[in-house]
């Protein structure tokens, strides 16, 4: 399995750390909502078809990803830094490609 | 009544040119409804199905099975059967098994092949063997077999065993269980499905559950691509299918995620091992099948999968640990791979509840210790399921413990599914 | 009458001669030759024995589909088992012996199995073996009893234990276009693509690029074929921009076009050069793939198929314009299709008779006739052979008239004389790989065969693998695919052109012919037609209950010939259409593949090995190192003659009168910096780190999101906004990982950036009365008294002109000090700090003092911080802040984390002044004979120089309303019973003054 | 000035390896620079950075993720997002960048001793490396002065091209030593010299 990091390219899975489910949102670290905390550490969208989910890629660039995958094939739909744009458009994917392009 | 199975009546069928042989089980078309419907031809179905006749006189059961019988995981593991747990709700529960293990071919009939030639833990280092230590006399406490073994006698019983100090991890000991061993996999699920059949459960093939029947809150039946069919109770044992199944009850969150686990076969060998052993400084487990094939694996992919499908990095991880264990394999060939989809539970300990819908039981969360806890699973679910609570052997293995901090974590990996 | 070489033809170098032995005795062949070849050239038609019946056996086939001719290469002491001879390069100094036979091929004392006949038909073993339910025998007993038997029975070649010395690698590749197969559709297509410029990898198993085309007597370009394509192989060898892989078998299909090949480097030479590898494992990450793998041609399901000297049609074409060898002199052939005719045709021009040609179709097309005619063969059209004869060599066998419409053979039998039987039963195209890649074939019903269905991955396919089974359309595929798979535009231009006989590619679908006798369908597990009838009675119907109950392609030809018979019959008994019953969904790999191969990429070494910068040091001062996770630390330094206990003691004492230093540097240690650097450190703490001094350093406690303890160490403030955060060893990686996630994918607002600087520090504590003069001595720049170095307090100074950076902090209770220098100062420094301490009688000690001083002082560590244990547990609820939340805070107070019953941390002390154990259980009353009524376990534990007992760490339930009372160790694996006394953790300077000072 | 260690030292044995009988195809070196640190902007203070690294260095950041170059003395080059590796023969670069990286651009992790710098050089330098690494080594993929972040099991590595047949390696010290002798032992299919 490859996963395209914004940043290092198509890489194989090993260098990546799976975060598990995506669509877990973290309640106020002041919040007492217990259920809301306990849905957050334990329970999981779990789907078969399209996932959104965490990777780090910890054997690359460090940075998490938010990679949409099929859990039925594999195959990856989409893959995003999960932090938001890194402020300069040349250090996008975009860029990457438009890099490799030139040379 | 189908005719019991032994040497004598193959013999006499060998005679007849074996025309005689009558299906292990039959192929009935469903009802219209049934005392109890269990989601899942697999192991754990079959075997709930077989204890819910047997055990509690419940005999107006249908298994549904959305392929072929026993395409799941107990078709697809590397047929390991052993109790040496660490804490004592789980030690407690597989050392059932191990019971109901010992007698399993005489109760069905049938040879499922369980042969006890023990399972050894190796240790690499002092703190591991102390480790080791803890969970043999933890299991030594609740009456189960364990015992230490010294690196001299390790190398008496697995004379391919790399136990020297130039091993990047030697050898300084192992922890033996005598009694666990190995069962053939397939057999399990086809003498249960016999057992059942012969007790008057309907066990159907080719019929997926599209969705459930509901009376308010309350599951009624299901609907299936063999038509609508209604039940008192609805069990579900789909282990790694559980999320899925959930969802089309409406249930979209669980404390589960399914992920692949591979597994691996090699060319047929003369005897090679007389034990299964697990590696202790990675994930690595071996055993020698009767046909001669080496029956390993690993860790899981690590990721959420149904694809019964996973990739190289730990196939190249788990033939590196083989080799780091055993030298002379480098010239043996891996001949066949496979994935299996385990419902990996946030604490690594399984769950067999009552709920959570009225109406509904749920058998789940076995990550990949399933085909071992068969023979359990099925027993304890079914008493859940006839009497409407828990036995004690699985009275801690409900679907809130997670929530109330009762996890049963014996690998102390917390909420992390792909480290348990 | 036997096989032999013939005089001129085939792809070897008859001018080499090589020598090598089988089964002990000495042959010579050819370069060029396999082990078949060789063997079967020098008349040899015995090969193996089957699984279950040991029944004897030849080759069935050229290539790596064989089921039959399996042998033990051996290299010394170390064995490669189960490799068809088929595959196997003879080289000089080649040893090859036979398998599964006792004791010898051909007198084989297991062939009496087959006089079980129909009592060992499919899972007999089901049925029986489960002897008594009472007496001795109950239980698994039986069963494990006639086990030892059966096992030993069972397995083909045996594997040695001796480590092999052969070196094996792993490459990773990537490519524009990787093309499976050097057929003429994967030459056209490899060249098509490389002429476009992109980068190009061609793959094949066979030594030889080419395929059919080095076996099949067409002409290409006017060219013999094998000429054609060693002209292709010649101007893509010449281009930079494909690499091409011979012996390389693509064996598995993974995710976004990830591919698994297995090049066999040196298996042909009789030494490697040097440093090459045996074998290459090749994971090649392919934008575009062409499948252009062929077909394998299929048996015919017949009684007394498995007789040696029966063989596929096309397997003894290629022995003949290969290899110059002659399978028989006597050749009959059995088909039910038209490519038999060419293999008629082919043997008779190498020099043999053409005896018959059965044909079980009953009108043949006049192509067909005339080239029968052309080999002098006579047709026997809508006959079909019901028998062979011979014992272990075919003499004969019989033919019948077949009635195609109800599948028997009627009217009388007629015997027809002959050395070799060659059969076709149609082709099966090689879709394995398109198989893994997700895709499920389609039955073609005019081919009778699985084609490949539309791709799920980026491949194309090409040649027979799609179907198309001539030369011609193969080329025209071939080029087709490449220009695809490069992205380029197809152009008009002409194709080579091709001379071949004629031949409809579609069979008469008929697979099995039912007469009396055992008609094998998986020769290797020795499955026959009525095993797989057996399974249908039984109930075992679908595809996967079929191969699991009769082991039907399991074995380790992976059923690539034994697949599509198998189905086809246990369509005929459900009365159903083939792809109705299913077909097995391929998984890798495609072909065995050598588990050293897969395991090269650690280069001999499992895992690698982490280093302090006093590694070699400690190695040249007499350091016992202890592997811990990757590191090496040193466990004790012991003197001539002292037992390890009797070490660690001397090192904690000596360092608790005196002083003693100890190797630190694997403390994981994250540099923390930005303007938010103590704000993060107050939310991942249990503790404030906000309020902390710059210069000062302090204890910290972490949680999981579930709050349970997760790690602990020391964080020293640099700056302001500059910490350097520690860890313990084994959690360092796990802690960095918890902090990017919660700044990445939680905390995006927050400035922090965290970096592993764990390698660019060397750590030297070093404790014990007399530290402080030690460091008094040495350290330059800086004052170590009480007041510029404070408990908790930071300095930087110089050793012997080199920077260092000194914390006063104590994990053993004694006054001690963190000594960090850059790592590559790291050895200078701790030499320094040696020298300085000589006078004072400075011990260098390692893990195992480490240990026994933090036991004294119950500091935890992670064999009580083991994933299941609270803050509370341990007694650090003290650290657990009410003024904040942290991570963990809201879940650390539910139910099952606040019981009374939990395991708390207490001390324990020897009554009966023996040694403890860990892993040892408390309970409250000993039961040597009935161990039960655990309330905990030991943790750590050790002799204690400082109290003089023996003492431990333990987890007891309710331990701490426990302390002072008295318990017992209960460890009935190593047979240890005896009273402890139950106690606080803190045995040693409980209130601190020691480390204070 | 006290001299570094180097990590390398027991397992360094300058010579010709392997098989080298018909030229050697690779050679390694540990190129010891004196200072290596790491820079790290924050978001949207990427450019400043990199005018920073230009002012220290006199190396001038081409763009795109990954991108570097080297003067043969001074070498840089982007790891990850907003995140540069610098290298120079001489010590002192965290002093000088501690001058020019204010705390509002970003922060400075002196790394001079933690990592090691391995150079391997030669015909063959892509093969060798290939048996390490997932990464596509090719010319096209990865330019003359660019760097990438990968791993080869537990061990991390920073790897830049510092010529079309020559690549820097920068690993964690502690891993060093077990990196360098496979890779030795990786070069000597095709012969290898160590200078």
């Amino acid at each position: 399995m490859l996963i395209t990091c914004p940043y290092c390219g198509p890489r194989d899975v090993i260098e990546f750390t799976y975060q598990g489910d995506g669509n877990r949102e973290r309640p106020d670290p002041a919040s007492q909502n217990f259920e809301a905390w306990n849905a957050y550490v334990y329970d999981r969208l779990n789907p078969a078809g399209d996932h959104n989910e965490i990777w780090q890629h910890s054997g690359g660039c460090r940075a998490h990803l938010r990679v949409v995958r099929n859990t039925l094939t594999h195959e990856i739909l989409s893959v995003a830094f999960i932090r938001g744009d890194h402020g300069r458009g040349d250090h996008t994917s975009a860029a990457r490609r438009k890099a490799e392009g030139k040379s | 009544m189908m005719a019991e199975y032994s040497a004598f009546s193959l013999l006499a069928n060998a005679l007849k040119g074996n025309k005689d042989w009558k299906p292990a089980w039959r192929k009935p078309d469903p009802k219209a409804s049934y005392d109890v419907v269990i989601i899942g031809g697999g192991g754990h179905g079959l075997a709930t199905a077989y204890y819910l006749a047997k055990e509690h006189g419940i005999t107006n059961v249908a298994v549904l099975e959305k392929g072929w019988l026993g395409s799941g995981n107990v078709g697809r593991n590397t047929t390991a059967v052993r109790s040496n747990y660490l804490l004592p709700a789980n030690t407690r529960f597989y050392e059932h098994s191990m019971k109901l293990w010992e007698n399993l071919s005489h109760e069905l009939n049938y040879n499922v092949m369980f042969s006890q030639r023990g399972c050894l833990n190796l240790a690499h280092t002092p703190a591991q063997f102390d480790d080791y230590a803890r969970r043999g006399n933890a299991m030594r406490h609740l009456g189960v077999d364990a015992e230490l073994m010294t690196p001299a006698r390790i190398k008496r019983l697995i004379p391919a065993l790399d136990i020297s100090d130039s091993a990047r991890f030697p050898v300084v000991g192992g922890l033996m269980q005598r009694r666990a061993g190995t069962a053939r996999h397939d057999a399990v699920a086809w003498g249960y499905a016999r057992g059942a059949d012969r007790r008057g459960v309907d066990i159907i093939e080719n019929c997926e559950v599209t969705g459930f029947l509901r009376d308010g809150d309350s599951i009624t039946g299901v609907t299936t691509s063999r038509g609508d069919i209604r039940a008192k109770k609805v069990a579900v044992a789909v282990a790694g299918s559980t999320g899925r199944v959930m969802q089309l009850a409406g249930i979209e969150r669980m404390p589960i995620e399914s992920h692949v686990l591979q597994a691996f076969v090699t060319e047929s060998l003369k005897p090679f091992i007389d034990t299964v052993v697990t590696f202790g400084m990675g994930h690595f487990y071996m055993s020698q099948s009767d046909k001669g094939g080496l029956i390993y694996g690993g860790d899981i992919d690590g990721y959420n999968s149904y694809a019964q499908r996973g990739n190289l990095p730990i196939v190249d991880e788990v033939m590196s640990e083989m080799l780091a264990l055993f030298p002379g394999l480098a010239r043996v060939r891996m001949l066949r791979s496979w994935g299996g989809v385990c419902d990996m539970s946030m604490d690594g300990s399984p769950i067999i509840t009552t709920g959570p819908l009225p109406g509904m039981y749920l058998n789940c969360g076995w990550c990949y210790g399933g085909f071992k806890a068969t023979p359990a699973s099925g027993w304890c679910f079914a008493w859940t399921i006839a009497k409407d609570q828990p036995h004690d052997l699985n009275a801690p293995f409900t679907l809130d413990r997670f929530h109330r901090g009762l996890v049963i974590d014996d690998k102390g990996q917390g909420a992390n599914p792909r480290l348990h | 009458m036997s096989p032999r070489r013939t005089d001129i033809g085939g792809r070897i170098d008859r001018v080499k001669t090589i020598r090598f032995t089988f089964d002990g005795a000495p042959y010579t062949g050819h370069a060029g030759d396999t082990l078949a070849s060789a063997l079967l050239a020098k008349g040899v038609t015995l090969f193996g024995r089957s699984f279950k019946y040991h029944r004897p056996r030849g080759l069935l086939t050229a290539g790596v589909e064989e089921p039959n001719a399996l042998v033990t290469v051996l290299k010394g002491e170390v064995r490669e088992p189960n490799i068809p001879a088929t595959m196997v390069e003879i080289h000089d100094g080649l040893v090859a012996i036979s398998q599964n036979r006792f004791p010898s091929l051909a007198w084989d004392i297991n062939a009496v199995n087959q006089l079980g006949g129909k009592i060992l038909s499919a899972g007999f073993y089901y049925k029986t073996f489960m002897g008594p339910a009472f007496g001795p025998l109950k239980g698994t007993r039986f069963w494990m009893f006639c086990e030892h038997f059966i096992r030993r029975a069972a397995g083909l070649g045996s594997a040695g234990s001796a480590k092999d010395p052969a070196r094996y690698e792993r490459m990773n590749a990537f490519c524009d276009v990787l093309v499976v197969g050097s057929g003429p559709a994967g030459l056209m297509a490899a060249k098509a693509a490389a002429d476009q410029g992109a980068r190009v990898m061609l793959a094949d198993l066979e030594p030889r690029f080419g395929g059919s085309a080095n076996w099949s007597d067409e002409t290409i370009d006017g060219a013999p074929a094998a000429d054609w394509a060693r002209r292709i192989v010649a101007q893509l060898e010449g281009r930079d921009n494909i690499r091409l892989l011979p012996r390389t078998t693509v064996w598995g299909y993974y995710d976004n076009n990830t591919l698994a090949a297995l090049e066999r480097v040196s298996d042909h030479k009789e030494q490697p050069g040097k440093g090459e590898p045996r074998h290459r494992y090749w994971a090649i990450r392919a934008k575009s793939v062409v499948l252009a793998t062929g077909a394998f041609e299929r048996p015919l399901v017949f009684p007394g198929n498995d007789r040696p000297g029966v063989m596929l049609a096309h397997a003894a074409e290629r022995y003949a314009n290969e290899f110059g060898v002659l399978p028989g002199e006597r050749i009959a052939l059995f088909t039910n299709n038209d490519s038999a005719y060419r293999a008629a045709v082919a043997l008779k021009k190498a020099g043999a008779a053409v005896v018959a040609i059965a044909d079980i179709r009953p009108e043949l097309s006049p192509e067909m006739r005339k080239l029968a005619a052309e080999a002098e063969a006579e047709i026997f059209a809508g006959h079909a052979v019901v028998a062979t004869e011979g014992g272990k060599a075919l003499s004969g066998l019989k033919l019948q008239r077949f009635d195609m419409t109800n599948g028997a053979p009627i009217g009388d039998a007629r015997s027809i004389h002959a050395d070799c039987l060659l059969m076709s039963g149609g082709w099966s195209p090689t879709i394995h790989l398109a198989s893994q890649a997700g895709a499920k074939a389609e039955w073609n019903a005019a081919r009778q065969a699985f084609l490949p269905p539309k791709p799920t991955q980026k491949w194309i396919g090409a040649g027979a693998f799609t179907g198309s089974f001539s030369t011609l359309e193969a080329l025209a595929e071939g080029r087709a695919a490449g220009l695809a798979a490069a992205g380029g535009q197809s152009t008009p231009s002409v194709l080579p052109t091709v001379e071949a006989v004629p031949g409809d590619p579609d069979p008469a679908p008929v697979f099995e012919i039912r007469a009396k006798g055992k008609s094998f369908v998986d020769f290797q597990h020795d499955v026959t037609a009525e095993d797989v009838r057996l399974a249908h009675r039984e109930g075992f119907v679908s595809v996967e209950h079929l191969k699991r109950y009769t082991t039907l392609g399991m074995a380790t030809d992976q059923g690539k010939s034994s697949n599509v018979p198998g189905l086809a019959i246990m369509a005929e008994a459900l009365g159903k259409p083939i792809p109705e019953v299913g077909t097995t969904r391929f998984r890798p790999p495609f072909a065995p593949v050598s588990i050293g191969s897969l395991a090269a990429e650690r280069f001999g070494d499992l895992k690698p090995e982490r280093l302090t910068p006093m590694h070699d040091w400690h190695l040249a001062n007499g350091a016992t190192m202890y592997s811990a996770g990757l590191w090496y630390r040193p466990m004790i330094y012991g003197l001539a003659g002292e037992t390890i206990e009797q070490a660690y003691v001397r090192e904690a004492k000596a360092t608790r009168e005196t002083a003693g230093i100890v190797d630190v540097s694997t403390l994981g240690k994250i540099a923390v910096q930005g303007p938010d650097a103590a704000a993060f450190l107050d939310r991942v703490y249990t503790n404030m780190f906000s309020t902390l001094a710059v210069g000062k350093a302090r204890y910290g406690l972490m949680l999981r999101e579930d709050g349970l303890a997760f790690d602990d160490g020391t964080t020293w403030r640099l700056g302001e906004q500059d910490f350097l955060m520690t860890t313990t060893t084994a959690n360092a990686g796990k802690v960095m990982q918890h902090l990017e996630y919660f700044l990445d994918v939680i905390w995006p607002d927050l400035k922090v950036h965290v970096t592993s600087v764990t390698d660019e520090w060397a750590g030297a504590a070093i404790g014990g009365p007399k530290a402080r003069e030690i460091l008094a001595a040495c350290v330059t720049g800086t004052s170590v008294d009480n007041a510029t170095l404070p408990f908790m307090g930071i300095v930087r100074g110089e050793i012997s002109d080199v920077p260092v950076m000194i914390c006063r902090l104590s994990f053993s209770g004694e006054m001690a000090f963190e000594v960090y220098s850059g790592a590559g100062h790291g050895t200078h420094v701790w030499e320094a700090l040696i020298e300085a301490g000589r006078p004072f009688g400075l011990v260098t000690y390692g893990l195992e003092a480490l240990g026994t001083m933090r036991i004294e002082k119950g500091h935890v560590t992670g064999a009580e911080i083991d994933g299941r244990t609270t803050a509370r547990d341990l007694h650090l609820d003290w650290m657990l802040s009410k003024k904040k939340p942290f991570i963990g805070s809201a879940m650390m107070d539910r139910e099952g984390l606040i019981a009374a019953d939990r395991l708390e941390l207490v001390g324990l002390v020897a009554l009966d002044n023996r040694p403890l154990n860990g892993g040892a259980h408390i309970v409250e009353e000993v039961d040597e004979a009935n161990p039960h009524g655990s309330i905990g376990h030991i943790t750590a534990c050790c002799y204690s120089p400082a109290l003089g007992k023996h003492i431990a760490l333990a987890l007891v339930k309710d331990g701490k309303a426990r302390q002072g009372t008295r318990a017992n160790v209960s460890d009935p694996l190593r047979n240890r019973f005896g009273p402890v006394e139950i106690v606080s953790n803190h045995f040693f300077d409980p209130d601190g003054s020691r480390m204070h000072g | 000035m006290v001299e570094r260690q180097s990590p390398l030292d027991p397992e360094f044995h300058v010579g010709s390896h392997g098989n080298f009988e018909h030229g050697v195809e690779i050679i390694l070196t540990e190129t010891q620079p004196g200072s290596i640190v790491q820079l790290a902007a924050w978001p949207g203070e990427e450019k400043k950075l990199i005018s920073a690294i230009r002012t220290v260095t006199g190396l001038a950041l081409p763009d795109g993720a990954g991108g570097g170059l080297s003067d043969g003395v001074k070498s840089v080059f982007g790891f990850a997002p907003g995140k540069f590796t610098v290298a120079d023969e001489a010590e002192g670069l965290a002093a000088a960048f501690a001058k020019v990286v204010t705390p509002a651009i970003g922060t400075i992790t002196d790394l001079s001793h933690g990592r090691t710098a391995i150079r391997i050089a030669g015909p063959k330098a892509e093969w060798v490396l290939a048996k390490f690494f997932a990464i596509d080594f090719s010319l096209p993929a990865f330019p003359v002065g660019a760097g990438r972040s990968t791993a080869h099991h537990d061990v991390f590595a920073q790897i830049q091209r510092t010529g079309a047949d020559q690549f820097d390696i920068y690993v964690f010290r502690s891993f060093a030593r077990s990196f360098w002798k496979a890779l030795c032992h990786a070069s000597e299919e095709v012969g290898y010299e160590v200078q």
